[in-house]
């Protein structure tokens, strides 16, 4: 049970809710395992789950919107929700227009390839063509890598053109590899860790002025990373634990 | 291949039903209105002198920009200003909801559209016929409403239904506004079982089927349409 | 009265109409001939402002409208409503079934009960002999039957000035007589009428005043009598053209 | 030789021509006459085959169609050829200027060059006293011009059988005159002609043979002097309808 | 303000110019062509008999299936199947890059809907002007191609813009088939900036921008096709 506000008076940081004692969660559904839709069609995922258990941490109900990469940026600012679970990496770009609390997951970068590509490392990728979307932090490493960007919508389609051969490689974060894998077992594709790309953490992330409301977030996973929640999230997702600091 | 479907088929066909087919509708039929009295306005010749020629400048002059700027900009940006962008301008109650914002925006920028083909069925009615109409002595207001846009109503049948139909489709843009129709479903489904394409013709299928059914109405209308018109052997 | 005072109308590649002053006097039956293209078509459209002159005056009863200046709605639409067209062309609104043409106007203009105008339609229809097309379709007619049913939807207006132009071009000796017949016993009841024509036995029938128009000016305004029995050289050669013309083979 | 056999023809309301028996000679004017609605228009499109009549045979020079079978196109457009036809109500393609429509045909269906088509076209136009609006486009036409472009657009086509559907209606006195001139000097040169018109003087002077249509069937086929001088009485009615009906009054 | 456009105004351009424009413009010239050929067939009423009329009644069917498939299903499955799911079933000669699934995909369907603009302007022409033609001899082909479309067209100018400027705003769909056209550039540069709306807005601007120059032309075309109309005071 959770040390609840005086019936009467609002504690501050639940002012700006867009919607009255409910933390509204804005992800976009499309990125398994953090969230997405089972075969039955519910909304499921790390995210989702670590979501409903902060929010129960707060004090509040939970709500989830779905939408966009590029809506969720522009709903928080015009508060059509509280937060954003959607596997945000904080740069410092970001951190200047909007708030983020503390991270809760840390993730390693593969390189994905069919099996016995000549790429091996990092400095192979120099003038390779990649695949990538553009509302990942990936499209950027792959940039700054000096490949040839082929953009595409999502991971799906990523993995497509590299196994059609109309890409050389796609970046991606080693769990949602995972996943695929796990999916397709028989794949011929391979994935290489790779080092020289930044390792990428998620933060929720909010509106600028809900600094409040994102210490009580952090405080929350604190509590949720204390009392093994969070790692049991991750093991079930991820089938090991990515939320400590490596 | 007989599992995928009946796995995915059901829930894409129930978000079709929940928000596919009502915005369609909704959005169509706001949209017509839109687009006739657009035309309609846009068509007149006003016979006015003094003030009132002065206002009916400015009223074209409005209609003018409104088709220009909703034909000339995308309806992805038009949606995004409707729902994130006018309530940071402190105008929310345009999109208290982004199934509202997503009605406007649809049936505005269909009802863009849709009126310059109704302006080409009007210019399609021969002259005769409105003066014809002029000389038994009814006003402008009843020679459009009662004899050239009945008359161009015929014509303007397959170019509407051509609106009906992009509209259609045209609705899974309402996933920007936090509306998870069938379009974006689809997509947050392919996102975990890596069948991108399957999944995609899946949805088409769908679509295709439901524009059909949709459809069905046109030929009806059509044939009670023409039935002033020599039958084109 | 209508009464057309210095008129004037230009098209881009031809002057139709050259100064033209004449009053048409009401309960009166003016019948104008003249060769093609001198400007009847137009000069009829005019008064019935379809056509709107460069200039010049045009009084109907005790109103006077300045053409050189545009026109408001309310006076077009009053001057419509005193002169009822048939134009030369018959103009079905093809929509609409003959019946539906014929109410349309009454009910809409003259605000009459929708059963009113029926059943003066039905009479009117019976007059030029087409009741039992009013369910029809313009398509469905033949070329004389349109024009018969244009001048019925105009009677129905019932207009101080009936405006006809060429109204029994289409029509068989018989249903010539037939629409005379009509048209002289709306004159009976004091309808004012102008009438162009071409067809000389026609006009000799229904005139009570004669106007000859030649490219775009009044070559004789007078008596039918005057016109056909003591006839100018020009109209003369006009009314005889048969005549001389095969002869001369 | 046109020859019409058994020709039957049904509107969806309307039994337009019943068993229609006829031969049209070659160098021969025929003059078609009859009340509005008989079917002369129905009866002259379908020798154009523009009305695909339900039955019958039809018979051009020593070719039959057997018309209860569908046409193919080469019959088609041998008939089409074959016999020109001008239309009750004047029918000009309306992007084209005049001169572009006397000349369209020529030069697409006969393959002449362009300037002999256009030389062709301004001597028609001239004969129908038009040649100074070949540049003009049809809207800016006068009723009885339209009608004469009509005229001389199918003469252009220069074809075996000319099919004139009243094509002096909107003609005054004067014009219709001088198209009579121009057709006459036609038939001198043996063209055949057929032409429905309800113009008795006109058709007085054209005709070699005269046919009367009423309600769908042919009711005399004759002489024009039989047929003016030694009429029928329901003919007689017909041709003294105006004279008649006057003086009832 | 300022610093923003200067910072990506000049890049959205650029893509614009290398993708946008190029991509309508030519996938337009196509889809005309296919739209007035699909029109015209599908109008036509044939005369034949025998193995002609089975021959006929094929390809009908075979345009009829060719206009609802393309407007029955979205846009984004047609790039999709053409670029992705094609070259797995082998046929790979169709979309060998992107740029050309683009030009098919787009011209196919804005063909498809265009044909149907037209179809709608061919049946406002007076069956009376066919007659005319026919009786002068003329064939059906010359009837169609020499007076019934040079008529239809004026007719159809303002729905053809209508299907033109679709287009333009379509061609953002080429990011599904890895062209980093000026839509997706904007997307790609949003999610950096993190400043969507304001990206988007500039993007807009920009498509007005080109969707009102391209459109120039037509109200030149409109008015020499309205040569032969007598003048709507
Ligand atoms: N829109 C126009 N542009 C140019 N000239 C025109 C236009 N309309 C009519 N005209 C010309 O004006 C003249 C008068 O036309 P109008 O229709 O009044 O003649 P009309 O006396 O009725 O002839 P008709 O007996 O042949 O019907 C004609 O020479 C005609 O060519
Ligand atoms: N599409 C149609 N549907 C039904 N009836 C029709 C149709 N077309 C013509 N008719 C009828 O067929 C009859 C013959 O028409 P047609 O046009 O041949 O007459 P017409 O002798 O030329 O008359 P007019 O002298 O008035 O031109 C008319 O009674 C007409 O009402
Ligand atoms: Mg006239
Ligand atoms: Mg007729």
């Amino acid at each position: 049970v959770v040390p609840s506000a005086p019936a009467k008076s609002v504690p501050a940081y639940q002012k700006n809710l867009h919607k009255k004692g409910t933390l509204t969660v804005g992800l976009e559904g499309t990125y398994s395992p953090y969230s997405y839709r089972d075969k039955s069609g519910k909304l499921t995922g790390f995210e989702v789950d670590l979501s409903k258990a902060v929010a129960k941490k707060l004090g509040l109900k939970v709500k989830f919107t779905q939408t966009k990469f590029d809506s969720l940026v522009a709903g928080l600012d015009s508060r059509k929700y509280d937060v954003v679970y959607n596997n945000m990496g904080k740069t410092k770009e970001r951190t200047k227009k909007y708030t983020f609390a503390k991270p809760y997951i840390y993730t390693k970068t593969v390189m994905i390839t069919k099996t016995g590509s000549d790429i091996k490392t990092a400095a192979d990728l120099k003038g390779k063509k990649s695949a990538q979307s553009a509302s990942s932090n990936f499209g950027q490493a792959a940039k700054k890598a000096g490949t040839n960007v082929v953009s595409v919508p999502g991971f799906a389609e990523a993995i497509d053109l590299v196994n059609s051969g109309k890409a050389d490689v796609t970046l991606n974060s080693q769990d949602s590899w995972g996943v695929y894998k796990k999916a397709h077992p028989e794949t011929k594709l391979k994935a290489k860790v790779t080092k020289t790309l930044d390792n990428t953490s998620s933060s929720p992330m909010l509106n600028k002025k809900d600094k409040a409301l994102a210490k009580k977030i952090t405080k929350a996973q604190k509590q949720l990373a204390k009392d093994g929640t969070l790692s049991d999230l991750s093991e079930k997702y991820f089938d090991s634990d990515l939320t400590k600091k490596p | 291949m007989f599992e995928f479907i009946a796995t995915y088929a059901p829930q894409l066909i129930v978000a079709g039903i929940k928000y596919t087919i009502p915005l369609s509708l909704v959005s169509f039929v706001v949209a017509v209105v839109i687009a006739a009295t657009v035309a309609v306005l846009r068509s007149y010749v006003p016979h006015a002198t003094g003030l009132g020629k002065l206002g009916w400048q400015i009223l074209k002059l409005i209609l003018w920009f409104y088709v220009w700027i909703f034909r000339s900009t995308p309806m992805l940006v038009q949606l995004f200003v409707v729902f994130y962008g006018l309530p940071k301008l402190g105008i929310s109650w345009l999109s208290p909801s982004g199934w509202i914002a997503a009605v406007w925006v649809l049936s505005l920028n269909t009802g863009a559209y849709a009126s310059e083909a109704i302006r080409a069925s009007i210019s399609s009615i021969p002259d005769t016929q409105r003066e014809a109409a002029a000389a038994l002595g009814m006003t402008d207001r009843q020679i459009f409403m009662r004899i050239i846009l009945p008359q161009a109503t015929r014509i303007s049948i397959p170019t509407l239904a051509n609106s009906f139909i992009s509209l259609v489709k045209d609705t899974s843009l309402a996933s920007v506004v936090t509306i998870v129709e069938m379009f974006y479903l689809s997509q947050q489904l392919a996102a975990v079982n890596f069948e991108p394409l399957k999944m995609y013709l899946l949805v088409a299928v769908i679509y295709a089927l439901f524009v059909t059914i949709l459809s069905i109405p046109q030929r009806y209308i059509q044939r009670w349409a023409d039935r002033f018109v020599k039958d084109q052997r | 009265m209508l009464k057309l005072e210095h008129i004037d109308k230009n098209y881009a590649e031809h002057h139709a109409l050259k100064d033209i002053n004449v009053t048409f006097n009401p309960q009166e039956t003016t019948v104008i001939v003249g060769p093609s293209g001198s400007g009847k078509s137009t000069l009829l459209r005019s008064l019935n402002l379809l056509e709107h002159p460069d200039s010049g005056k045009y009084t109907i009863d005790d109103r006077t409208i300045d053409l050189s200046e545009p026109v408001t709605t309310d006076t077009l639409l009053w001057v419509r409503r005193k002169t009822g067209m048939v134009f030369q062309q018959p103009r079905m609104f093809d929509h609409l079934t003959i019946m539906g043409n014929m109410i349309e106007a009454p009910v809409h203009v003259l605000k009459q009960s929708k059963s009113d105008a029926t059943k003066h339609a039905h009479e009117l229809l019976s007059a030029v002999g087409l009741d039992d097309m009013a369910n029809r379709y313009p398509y469905q007619l033949s070329g004389g039957q349109t024009q018969r049913v244009a001048i019925a939807r105009a009677m129905a207006m019932a207009p101080d000035y009936l405006l006809l132009d060429e109204p029994t071009s289409a029509l068989d000796p018989e249903l010539e007589a037939q629409v005379l017949r009509v048209l002289n016993n709306l004159a009976q009841e004091n309808q004012s009428m102008i009438i162009v024509t071409h067809n000389m036995d026609f006009a000799r029938h229904a005139a009570d005043r004669m106007l000859f128009l030649e490219d775009g000016e009044i070559d004789f305004d007078g008596t039918p009598d005057e016109f056909f029995n003591k006839p100018t050289a020009r109209i003369h050669r006009f009314l005889n053209a048969f005549k001389f013309d095969q002869d001369e083979h």
